[in-house]
């Protein structure tokens, strides 16, 4: 099991979900972060102060997957999310020791499993 | 001040009286904020939608049967159809100003009662069964109040004092509210989890905007722009002022906080109290009446969240209570000096009494009504919505909405014939996108 | 009413056009909400500051060309140059209040009306050749017009009924939205993505506050305290019900759910719409007018958004239409019992004909004048922002600003110079600091 | 124009004065959305109910001793006590409207000038001390000046022009906070990090409300519905729109930006410039002492940040010196033609001298009382928060509150005999709960 | 030492926190987070456009506990969290390699124990 | 590869930005959070009832950096994010499989390297 966290910009997050979802990966989670990295940097002015804002708006993913599904989430993830300019963002893969469903109690593969497809044993 | 003809239209008189009824709609809007700022975001939108809706069915209402039940001649209990559809309603003076100036002018007062009832069942009432209800409660218990107390009813016969409204709309609402709460039962949530306001800052200026329509509100009860209405405008800066004053040093006494949530809810008090009262005392009663007013209503808030009424925003006790607060401190305070019947403490106990009575029959009609009539909707439509509603909050059921969004994980469903097409043509903007954007 | 001296500054009318104006003036910050609360937040303030700014320059070019344009002597299609700068414009009686208090009301029109199309072209116009655009727009488009209808133009000659500016300020803003929507084209993430109204309340705060200020427009436009004046604010409370109600209904037909923004959304329209109407109709007949108007306004909107006219907040939809339904039904339902001249209800079908003529005038003169100078201004200004700026929101590159901040992660930039003795000299501050806070 | 009886009431001065009075009301509210959005969220309700606050006590302080000490027949310095706790204060005309709408109307000028100054100390003053200081300046520093001007004092017998406030109301705040700013000291994070505005369209909501309620303050301060008022309100709306302009402007000059916080700040400064001049000069010259206000006050923001004097909200630049510019200008641009008495353009190089010994004796006399007064209640409660509290933010400690909560990980506290019985019992709500929820 | 990662629906994180608490858990970080699961989606209606809410509100709780702990807050968490519709969320659990408390700059298990629990060895 | 999250006090935030640009640590994403641990709680009231604010606003700071960076880091991080007082804050370190750059997929150590000094092999 590993959990993939992609951090993205957040106008591409409309398409990294549908892109997400056409690969039929459903389980996610996102949060709204902020990141700096090599983009330029904005300035703002405030009655006569100026503020760099250092900090760029981004949206953060989390998918906990099984092993066979690292591979395909980070090729979509790559694609989905790319524009080819910098701030384009990052994937991190980190590997997980237990995954639980709260609602069953279930452990591991089953728990990532989209119930539906459990039986199928994907 | 020059003698002005009894059947003519007053031009300084329309002027001041369309300036107040335009801030006393203005009220509905500042009610939605003060409402809305309370409860938590999730239902923002459908606790301000419940003032805002009240704009649009109640006065329709109002202008198409309400009015003439309340205005029309009539007996002691109702008026008449006469005036039904704004019939023979024009321009002739009605006092000094034209007749449906007088009758827009109430209107406004019908709707911000209605809508004050919304705040004791926020956050899990059905949309639509609280639409009918309001319109059906404002038909059939505050268009006869109105009657009683201002359109020659039994109450206004008997000497009863109100001057804006401390009962026909405070007492009134107040009452419909509690009877509301527990007929719809508390939140789900309610005395298990902390239910904090989402937004004070718009408490604050729903409390703010409020102040501003009142002044229209009781100032422009005087009907004309003459030394009573400048006393209630007066009346109504000094007293609200007081009760804030005394909210704060309550709130300071009792938690060493002053609390911003506690002072518009002074504020709103304040402007109860002194409803009934604004053209009948002095300056120093309305402090009086604004300071006094704020202790009762205080210890009701602190004690009703420990029960298990769900009166959610506190209507029962800052308006249904502070309007009886100020009723019958009306009663005592009055003075003929000022304009209104001398009350106890110008030695006549019986105005005192007589506005005990008025504040009684307005709780028992309306407590049983807005039973009646809750008890009736829910027949045609479930007052309440469901559990799973409730949990999710009910702007996105009830609106399909929420109150503030971001966009991101909101796909946009295209008819499937255009998608392709808009799809594979987004170049239709002027500028070149960039790829992939 | 007394007779008025026809030569006088009367008082009561001065006190109620002085209100008036301040009413009409504060519809434009209530329309930077309206508009502001519709957007992301990434362009909430460049959408704010559009109405804004219009408060700054368009008052300004008003007072010292448009108003000479509009109302001086001039000819059947453009007033004089005799006020401009103001010249002979004082405290003279232009009816019965000074003339530069008429000059002042008429400006407040001017503002909302070059603010109303800002709309259009919401999230990715230039903010200075925005600013340019108005001002042409005013001088050169809404100048002539107003002079066409209210400042003895050929349109006022013809007969044309625009009580208080559906012709003049709403199709005309209209039909530019139309243009300007069109010119600059759609914006990049329009059809593709799902753009969401970033604060709700803010529309409802706008709407609300665009109610109360609209009081001001139409019952102000009688130019008087008088019974019009009435008629007009009575009819301007109830139209906008009606159409909010109308609203709702088919809201919930529609989509099963009475939306909030669709709310705010019938409150407009019905404004719109009873605005040539306001006093020439009966009280009815503004319900009527109301509901009626709400129906192809809806429609257009839900049709509007499939389409690749990125009109963004639906000026055309809201405004133009609007305006048009209700400048047709004005030459409907205008009676000369309540001040209008017979309309096509009345037995006068030619009333209801020369509200068309005015109509499609209007709207030819301001569709051509609108492109011509978008173009024009193009020449020196290029109108749209580009592509990237349009992604990371015009706030920050427009404006320098962001409408929300938490302060984390800016970085103040001290000058270099002053800086090391800052840092090192915090404990300027009365108070010992935190260890290294 | 009717003659009036000297001795009367007369109703459309009533009727305008009430309005005037309500919308003075309005900009307290209006202002604490101008500073809070201003402010970090963690201060925003503190900041805000610095403004509501002096809603409440200051017109309690003003009815039972302000006024008298402001208005009472007394001595070139002082009034007397005669109308303290409004004796002989009624309904008796003063001019042409009721005494006691005048006092109530002066009474509106003494709230906001108090709770202006609260913006030179935002975010680090503890609450208690502030509602001390201001009643006490209210006092002790307001009413003298406010006699001096405006109540037979020694200056308004000098002849120095002060329509509406310009050194009564905002130099007289402004020398106040500067003198704030420096007894409490910076803020702890001042200069060291962004403190950035949490909420820019509240400071836009502010800036419209401002300008809606100034309307009042100034064409009010006519005290009668004339050709004066109106020519006051038209330069009340002339003034800011050229500061406007302006502003945005010079932003655009020396940021290539044009900022939101810029033009709010622009009007409010408009504004205040033409408080002293609005009916002693002519519309274009109310351009000019708004375009030229402009300058100073922006150049001294630009300054200020760049200082350790932490004038947090910038008081001292747009009051302060927006009001000394204004003041000046009056004596510049006054001309007897329009009102006022001639000034230097008309020759009359005096008037622009007394302006500036007006300007200066009120600074004087501000300056040493308000830092007298802080000294003063320094002793008894002292007057900076913490430095924990400054980094938690002064909402919670201070009144017990956030402005915006999510309710997430806020655990109700339950009296603990309660608890267990409530704990036990949620199905006291009407409908069956989900499992656990 | 483990970093326990759980999604859980907001309206029962009082009730987690509460679990918590009496297991002595004291130390956690929380987030707010959208997920997208199972759970059925909400449509939306904006003037004639209609948009589908792919993803919910969520809460996340990140908890760093030493090896002995970390089947207690697992359980503490399912139970506490549970509602048994789909949405309850997940716990995902990843190694963690080293602790540092901030302010002392102790590291590892002393990190995360209590300060006043840290003599007692727990 | 590591990540390196660290839980820090909002104000320190900006300190710890300026530190660890310093450091010529210029990748990583922040994001808002709140804490629960051993400071003092707040205890607020609304109308009648009392509410114990049982968390604090953080600021999590998420850190992918190469092994040679670990130890830097973290060192920037507790210097500039310490005051002393309850509720500094932890940091987390935990190891990473993978990481990817999404604007050119490339992987690992370059993908975390800053793309001017990745031909310095820094
Ligand atoms: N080392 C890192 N650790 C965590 N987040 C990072 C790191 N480097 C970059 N990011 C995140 O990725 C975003 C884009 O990174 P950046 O290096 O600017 O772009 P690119 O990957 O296109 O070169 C940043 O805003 C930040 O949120
Ligand atoms: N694979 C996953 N990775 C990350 N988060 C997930 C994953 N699957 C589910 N979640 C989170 O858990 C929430 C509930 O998951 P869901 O599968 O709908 O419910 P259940 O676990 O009850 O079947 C989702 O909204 C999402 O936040
Ligand atoms: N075990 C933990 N897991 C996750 N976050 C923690 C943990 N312990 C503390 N934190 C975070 O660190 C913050 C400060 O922790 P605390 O223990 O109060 O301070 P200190 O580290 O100074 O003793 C908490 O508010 C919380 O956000």
């Amino acid at each position: 099991m590993k959990l993939i966290t992609a951090i993205i910009r957040p106008e591409k997050l409309n398409d990294v979900l549908e892109a997400l979802f056409t690969a039929e990966i459903h389980g996610l989670t996102i949060s709204r972060a902020q990141g700096h990295g090599g983009e330029t940097e904005a300035v703002e002015t405030y009655r006569g102060t100026t503020v760099k804002m250092e900090l760029v708006e981004k949206v953060r993913i989390d998918i906990g997957v099984s092993e066979s599904f690292v591979e395909p989430t980070i090729s979509v993830l790559t694609r989905a999310a790319r524009t080819g300019e910098v701030g384009d963002g990052k994937i991190f893969v980190v590997p997980v020791e237990r995954v639980v469903r709260i609602r069953t109690g279930e452990e591991d593969q089953a728990a990532v499993t989209p119930a539906l497809l459990a039986g199928q044993g994907v | 001040m020059e003698v002005a003809d009894p059947l003519a239209v007053e031009a300084a008189d329309t002027a001041w009286l369309i300036v107040a009824c335009a801030m006393v709609l203005l009220m509905t809007p500042a009610l939605a904020f003060f409402y809305g700022g309370l409860v938590r975001s999730k239902n923002a939108l459908n606790t301000m939608m419940m003032s805002f809706a009240a704009l649009g069915t109640v006065v329709v209402a109002w202008a198409i049967l309400g009015y003439s039940l309340a205005f029309a001649p009539g007996n002691a209990w109702l008026g008449g159809l006469e005036f039904a559809f704004l019939r023979g309603v024009g321009l002739e003076p009605q006092g000094s100003i034209p007749h449906l100036l007088f009758m827009a002018f109430q209107g406004t007062f019908a709707i911000i009662t209605a809508a004050l009832i919304s705040g004791a069942i926020a956050e899990r009432m059905r949309f639509g069964a609280y639409l009918l209800f309001i319109n059906l409660w404002m038909l059939a218990v505050y268009a006869p109040v109105c009657h009683w107390v201002w359109g020659d009813g039994w109450l206004a016969r008997l000497g009863a004092l109100d001057f804006a409204g401390g009962t026909v709309v405070h007492v009134n609402a107040g009452m419909a509210a509690i009877v509301a709460a527990m007929v719809l039962g508390p939140r789900r949530d309610y005395g298990r989890q902390a239910l904090l306001p989402h937004n004070v800052p718009f408490v604050l200026l729903g409390a703010g905007l409020l102040w501003f329509g009142w002044f229209g509100f009781n100032a422009g009860s005087a009907l004309a722009a003459d030394a009573t209405a400048a006393l209630a405008f007066v009346n109504t800066l000094l007293a609200p002022a007081a009760a804030l004053a005394a909210w704060m040093f309550l709130d300071r006494l009792s938690t060493r906080k002053m609390t911003a949530v506690g002072a518009a809810t002074g504020i709103v008090v304040g402007l109860v109290a002194i409803t009934p009262a604004a053209g009948f005392v002095g300056p120093m009663s309305a402090l009086a009446i604004g300071a006094l007013a704020a202790i009762p209503s205080y210890f009701a808030i602190m004690k009703r969240s420990k029960t298990r009424l769900d009166d959610s925003l506190e209507v029962a006790a800052a308006h249904g209570l502070g309007g009886m607060t100020g009723a019958v401190l009306t009663g005592i305070f009055a003075t003929a000096a000022w304009g209104g019947t001398d009350g106890l403490v110008a030695g006549n106990w019986k105005q005192a009494a007589m506005q005990v009575v008025a504040v009684l029959a307005v709780m028992a009609f309306s407590g049983v009504m807005s039973f009646a009539l809750l008890k009736a909707v829910n027949l045609v439509l479930p007052l309440r919505v469901s559990s799973r509603e409730e949990g999710t909050g009910l702007d996105v059921p009830m609106h399909g909405e929420e109150a503030y969004t971001h966009g991101e994980g909101a796909l946009l469903l295209i008819p499937s014939a255009a998608k392709t097409t808009q799809r594979s043509a987004p170049a239709a903007a002027h500028e070149p996108l960039e790829a992939g954007a």
